[in-house]
């Protein structure tokens, strides 16, 4: 190949000249990156003084941040790996009302209720994405249909075994309970109690718990979310599965015949969506000792939009679990920042849209910029 | 024997509280030996919700009992429904004269707008003057009325005391909690059912103020129970929602068997649940309470 | 003469109402570039998806290696040692071109007990190889979108040369390609055969099918004319075949000749 | 050419033959005709004597599918456009509001309030087809922040004007409104009183209007529908603006190399789903007298169901306003039927769901058999 | 000799940090052949784009029948007279023949002071042009999904030739096709010339560049070679232009010449 010497230095005399820090600047996570900074530059100059950054602030919006990221992997995952499912939401409140059923209704012990409730979710994830791949439908649609019938058995369900569409009493029976603590509990209570002794962090003044620290720990739930992003970013870029699922989302064919187990990545992911749901209930009936009817609404929205800030394409192929991560940062950032802010709620909805539609139009100048303005 | 009775309601399928209900009419139905059924609009859309009563009423029922969410768009099809033949009571929202004037034989409720006033006065003299309406719902009108009645009541603008808080237990929580910590001289918190208040309370145990905060709530639950025992909630207004449900079909049944009705209606509430004589309500909570 | 590597014997593909291919038997021997002409549809696409395991057959049986086969996925084909680059493009845009030069090979280190994709040796190796083919890359993580389709087609070809195979299949990897692309895919399967792996080369340039074909199959509405080896044929003859067997005498009068 | 005739035999030796029969069958439409005849044949089996075929039960269906129809027709020409709009929900309350802000609260005549309403809409409508065709986002998100921008304004608006969220009087306001009439008047009245005198159709047994006919004529609310449907059919299979739109969503590139101004059908079709939306809330309020924050929640959902399940392809250039038509058919009968039939009404999404999956499996089935099973 | 009927100067075009094209000058004249060949990404298509209206340019002017002209849109470029056949297909698969056919042209008829598409004269047509051309439909609404390659791009070539276009540009329009599909393609070249309108063929095959070009144009980076009148060059000179000029006797040698 004697000629290829003299390809290579003409190739570049057609490319104008792009300067490192632009290229440095290129990666998914951008739209991510500078819309944290932006938002928290933003409130710790509008709502600094409001309790916001606080001990207690901190872990105000670091638990609905952590929340929204636990579904924004799952969704994360599955959008790159070309498919998403709406049926989240749904399956929230599905899977808490299962756990409820088991343990309060049957009184199953608590573990046993969450672990045959993650085999039944994870179960209804695998069909999801069994009729994708075999009918070849659009994920969109089969999801939707799941996302009513989920909800229509979350509320029939309950209504005629126990006459009521909000079963508690979760806390009692999962009191003591291994991996009931697993989902609900809080760690490093003795450092946080050590730190308000320290009157490093603030400790209550009034009241029953007086004395005590206002933030008595890292709630589990916390602990999960970050565990997800953690194994989700590893998953999809340090592993050979990671590459499948680019690959699968960039163009299922191409990757079929290049030996990728299409089918396969897309239900594993479907799986992992339920099970990311699964986890979000879990925490939230451990912590709340009590599942409802109406749990999860909208949340599958909130997760897509969540990836969707961090810069993920919606057509799969492209993203981030770090951008997804803190696209769901932001969301619960400002969610919450609004309150703290004093804004009027009802105005957040009007501000979520905006964000959003700056949050992709940045993305996507991000992205043309990568892929060479096509 | 074997009459039909539909009530229709205005609540999205997943409102917790309408349970009750349908466990009411589910009993009365079973104890008088009449056909009940509960219909309901999924998303709570109210214009949804009259063509249900019209659906309702082309099935021929003998009597429909169904709330006046929206006067405006529940008339018309009340109206005709009474025109066809059918016999219409009104519960839960509403109010005495609307169900006269679209001509249904009585009412049974609560008029919203009146019990969260009752609820605002009473806060007052307990010496309440700013507060915290969160509501879960906010498209619902009924519940904005809770909210500016008890802002009435108490005497002070609502402006920016109704937190818009969505359905989401954790997003509950924490914008109450933000709510409080951004306004920490607020004196009182007020929800709207058990959607709100349960997560509340937990927000309230979380920042150290339960117990300490001044804490009303609409509507009964386990946990509201529990809460009003254990002191962190000051009172739950009941409007017995079992009543509402179980005396219209009593009352229809009797009406139509027997020709017999009450000459008055019916105020199913406000009747304030505290922390005396418990022990019913713990048991039916969120069942027939 | 050496034992053929891929007997493909009958084959037959119905696709819902359409006969894609009705009985099709050709064998590839090592170290041959065995040439897969023939008219638009054919079904030489599609006789060799069969081979790399993206269509099972309707009918007929594979041969590999002696032993009877039976591709379930282009995977079973992969591992078996055929590597296909596909008519229409195997890359995917968004991802980049080391990416893309593993995909479904993915080179792995062990950190503890787990296995991760190695990308230092997977950026290395692309590199390597793609300058090999007279390519140069802005850089490893350059994404295949912003390659022109003959430097695509340069990766795809690179990647199933690199794999290791014992069969190459490239269909009509030269269609969309300048001169220059076109001369050095062709100095590419004459190296590759040299190493004794077996080429089956599918193409609708009779010229280039007989500069680096050694036996030639045309294919013809789903049916074989049969197979020639080099120097049996002329360029002629193949054309004719290729155009289902007519004579274009009339259009080749107007033309002077010179399709 | 005289090879041409060499050619014609020889093409079809290789295509196994098909029926007639079976030929007939595949039209996009076909599996709403299906659906159509299931759902009636059930429900006359299973529900006759329920009331739902009375004049007063037949009007019940009708409306609610009219509603269906009329958001279904603008979502599939925009369907088939290559787009969708998830903010029509929300434009349905938003409109709403608007024309009950204008004619309550600020007191404008009502004709005027309606015109205005529809000019605002559109534009909304137009906006979102802008910042989509300009960007090149994915209609989805961009759509999906409008829904969230255009709830929060719904909520917001009356909630500082009016200090509510339902503003009522509406009725009042419209009497005698030229405009108001046409979107809430009743047609034929007389010749409905007559069918009533003639004890063709039932009347009232009692109260104020006895003697009166239970139907007293047709709503406008039909008409409309019928209209829209009967103009989208026509635009869409007989003119050449009709091709444009099937040509943009079949593949905007192509389409717009052989001179097909996408953009323009793109943005024209959000302002026609935009419109339909604001038809749909005009109906509403006229006939209702108040316009409520919640009004039009899911109905996105519903619309895009009711157009998938009539045999459009989401990611456009295949569909059919007919078969559009007859999904929101189906859709309102069996919505409606269920009640009628006494099922428990929980289980209405359980059944919408399964419905949904089985009419897209359907259809996809005979799509493949259109375009040559690929 | 005949007045150009395209003038294109100097004209550039800048994708982002790309420079596709940097000033190239070619005209087409009625009547004749004009073959724009070139190494992959040589700007060919860019170029072509930019006649069509696809593409407006950075720099340079273009004069249509004399006068200037500018093209912001395909619509204008249809309108004036320019048909295109793209080298990624313009065919839209889920449409019929006869929609496809007519896209963006359709034929109306009056019904009342409406205007509505006249699908019988659009299907009539498009069975008539395709019967023209050697393809039978099974009828004017099959969707164009279920024709094969080599079908699609005789319709969208049919298609444009029956526009009644003064030029039309054909970008590649053979190097998907079989030989007998080739054969056609070229004699309706032929044709189409003959009847006095101007052809842009683009193609990597000196061979059917020679069959049928009156004039030859190089690019190369972006820059041109110039123009060559036929007769005027050999085959194996175009080659090695195109080639982008460096002689490929290496590889040649090694492949007997035959590419
Ligand atoms: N998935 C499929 N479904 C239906 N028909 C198909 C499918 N794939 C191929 N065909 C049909 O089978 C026949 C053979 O196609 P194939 O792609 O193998 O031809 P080919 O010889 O590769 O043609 P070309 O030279 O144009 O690439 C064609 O008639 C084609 O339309
Ligand atoms: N939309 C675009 N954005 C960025 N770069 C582009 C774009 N279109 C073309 N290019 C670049 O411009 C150059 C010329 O491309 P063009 O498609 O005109 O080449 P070509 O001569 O047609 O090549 P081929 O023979 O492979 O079709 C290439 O380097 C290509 O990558
Ligand atoms: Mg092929
Ligand atoms: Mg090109």
């Amino acid at each position: 190949m004697s000629d290829a010497s003299n390809v290579t230095p003409e190739v570049d005399e057609r490319i104008k000249t792009r300067s490192r820090f632009r290229e440095a600047l290129i990666r998914p996570e951008l739209g991510g990156i500078v819309g944290t900074a932006v938002v928290f530059a933003l409130f710790l100059l509008f709502a600094f003084d409001s309790g916001m950054f606080s001990s207690q602030g901190v872990l105000n919006w670091s638990q609905v941040s952590a929340q929204f990221m636990i579904i924004a992997v799952g969704a994360c995952l599955l959008m790159i790996a070309g498919e998403f499912d709406l049926s989240v939401g749904s399956m929230i409140g599905f899977a808490g009302m299962i756990i409820a059923i088991f343990s309060v209704t049957l009184g199953w012990p608590v573990w046993m209720s969450i672990i045959l409730t993650f085999a039944l979710c994870i179960a209804i994830g695998a069909l999801n994405g069994f009729i994708v791949v075999r009918t070849g439908l659009p994920s969109f649609i089969v999801t939707l249909a799941f996302l009513f019938i989920l909800r229509g058995f979350t509320i029939y369900l309950p209504q005629t075994i126990e006459r009521k569409t909000i079963i508690g009493g979760i806390s009692d029976a999962a009191e003591g309970d291994w991996l009931a603590f697993l989902f609900g509990g809080t760690l490093f209570k003795g450092l946080f109690q050590w730190l308000g002794d320290q009157d490093i962090i603030e400790t209550f003044t009034r009241g029953a718990r007086e004395g005590q620290p206002v933030v008595d720990g890292i709630p589990m739930l916390i602990v999960w979310a970050i565990a997800l992003v953690i194994f989700g970013h590893i998953l999809l870029t340090k592993t050979k599965f990671g590459n499948w699922i680019f690959a699968s989302g960039g163009d299922a064919e191409a990757a079929r015949n290049s030996g990728v187990p299409v089918n396969r990545v897309k239900v594993l992911m479907f799986m992992f969506t339920a099970f990311c749901a699964t986890v979000f209930a879990t925490c939230q009936v451990m912590e709340f000792g009590s599942a409802g009817a109406d749990r999860g609404l909208l949340k599958e929205f909130e997760a897509i939009i969540a990836v969707v800030i961090g810069g993920a394409l919606l057509t799969g192929g492209y993203g981030s679990v770090i951008g997804a991560a803190l696209g769901a940062l932001i969301f619960g950032v400002v969610q919450q920042g609004l309150f703290f802010a004093g804004v009027e709620s009802s105005l957040f909805r009007v501000f979520l849209g905006v964000i959003l539609l700056a949050a992709v139009i940045l993305n996507t100048y991000i992205r043309r910029m990568i892929t060479g303005e096509r | 024997e074997g009459e039909k009775y539909v009530l229709v309601s205005h609540a999205p399928d997943s409102d917790s509280w309408w349970n009750t209900i349908k466990n009411g009419i589910a009993l009365a139905g079973e104890q008088m030996g009449v056909e009940v059924e509960y219909r309901n609009p999924p998303t709570g859309d109210i214009a949804d919700m009259a063509r249900i009563i019209e659906q309702a009423a082309a099935s021929a029922p003998d009597g429909i009992i169904t709330t006046l969410a929206d006067y405006d768009v529940l008339q018309q099809p009340i109206k005709n429904a009474i025109a066809s033949g059918v016999d219409v009571i009104i519960m839960n929202t509403g109010s005495a004269e609307q169900a006269s004037e679209v001509g249904a034989l009585m009412y049974v409720g609560q008029p919203e707008y009146d019990a969260g006033k009752a609820a605002g006065e009473r806060a007052k003299k307990d010496g309440v003057t700013s507060f915290l309406c969160v509501n879960h719902s906010i498209q619902q009108p009924t519940l904005v009325d809770r909210c500016q009645g008890f802002a009435d009541g108490l005497g002070v603008e609502l402006g920016n005391s109704m937190l818009d808080s969505g359905a989401d237990p954790a997003e509950i929580k924490n914008k109450v909690q933000a709510y409080l910590s951004a306004n920490p001289d607020t004196d009182a918190v007020l929800t709207l059912g058990p959607v709100s208040a349960d997560p509340t309370m937990l927000a309230l145990q979380d920042n150290g103020m339960a117990g300490d905060i001044y804490f009303g709530t609409f509507d009964l639950g386990e946990e509201i129970v529990k809460g009003i025992k254990d002191g962190v909630i000051e009172w739950g207004i009941d409007q017995q929602p079992f009543l509402q449900a179980y005396l219209p079909v009593v009352i229809l049944t009797n009406y139509h068997r027997y020709g017999v009705l009450p000459g008055n209606n019916i105020n199913s509430g406000p009747g304030f649940v505290t922390a005396d004589g418990l022990e019913k309500i713990e048991q039916f909570a969120g069942e027939y309470r | 003469m050496a034992e053929p590597i891929i007997r493909m014997e009958n084959i037959e593909k119905h696709f819902g109402k359409v006969i894609a291919l009705a009985g099709v038997s050709v064998d590839v021997l090592p170290g041959e570039c065995h040439c897969l002409l023939g008219d638009n549809g054919a079904g030489k696409s599609t006789f060799i998806k069969i081979m790399s395991g993206v269509y099972t057959p309707t009918a007929g049986e594979i041969h590999f290696d002696g032993a009877p086969m039976n591709f379930d996925d282009p995977r079973d084909a992969i591992d078996a040692g055929i590597a296909t680059v596909h008519q229409h493009l195997a890359m995917i845009p968004l991802m980049s071109v080391s990416r893309n030069f593993f995909m479904g090979n993915e080179p792995l280190k062990r950190i503890g007990p787990l296995k991760f994709f190695d990308h230092e040796k997977a950026n290395k190796i692309t590199m390597d190889e793609m300058r090999k083919m007279g390519i140069s890359l802005r850089g490893p993580d350059q994404a295949v979108g912003t390659l022109s389709g003959g430097e695509r087609q340069t990766v795809a070809i690179a990647r199933a040369v690199y794999l290791g195979a014992k069969v190459l299949i490239l269909d009509e990897p030269t269609s969309a390609l300048g001169v220059r692309q076109t001369a050095n895919v062709l100095a590419t399967i004459d190296k590759v055969r040299k190493q004794g792996i077996a080429v089956v080369f599918i193409t609708h340039n009779v010229r280039h099918a007989m500069a680096v074909g050694d036996r030639f199959t045309v294919l013809n509405r789903g049916q074989t004319f049969g197979t020639a080896r080099r120097g049996e044929i002329t360029a002629d003859e193949l054309q004719d075949m290729m155009a289902g067997g007519q004579e274009l005498v009339e259009l080749e009068g107007s033309l002077g000749g010179t399709v």
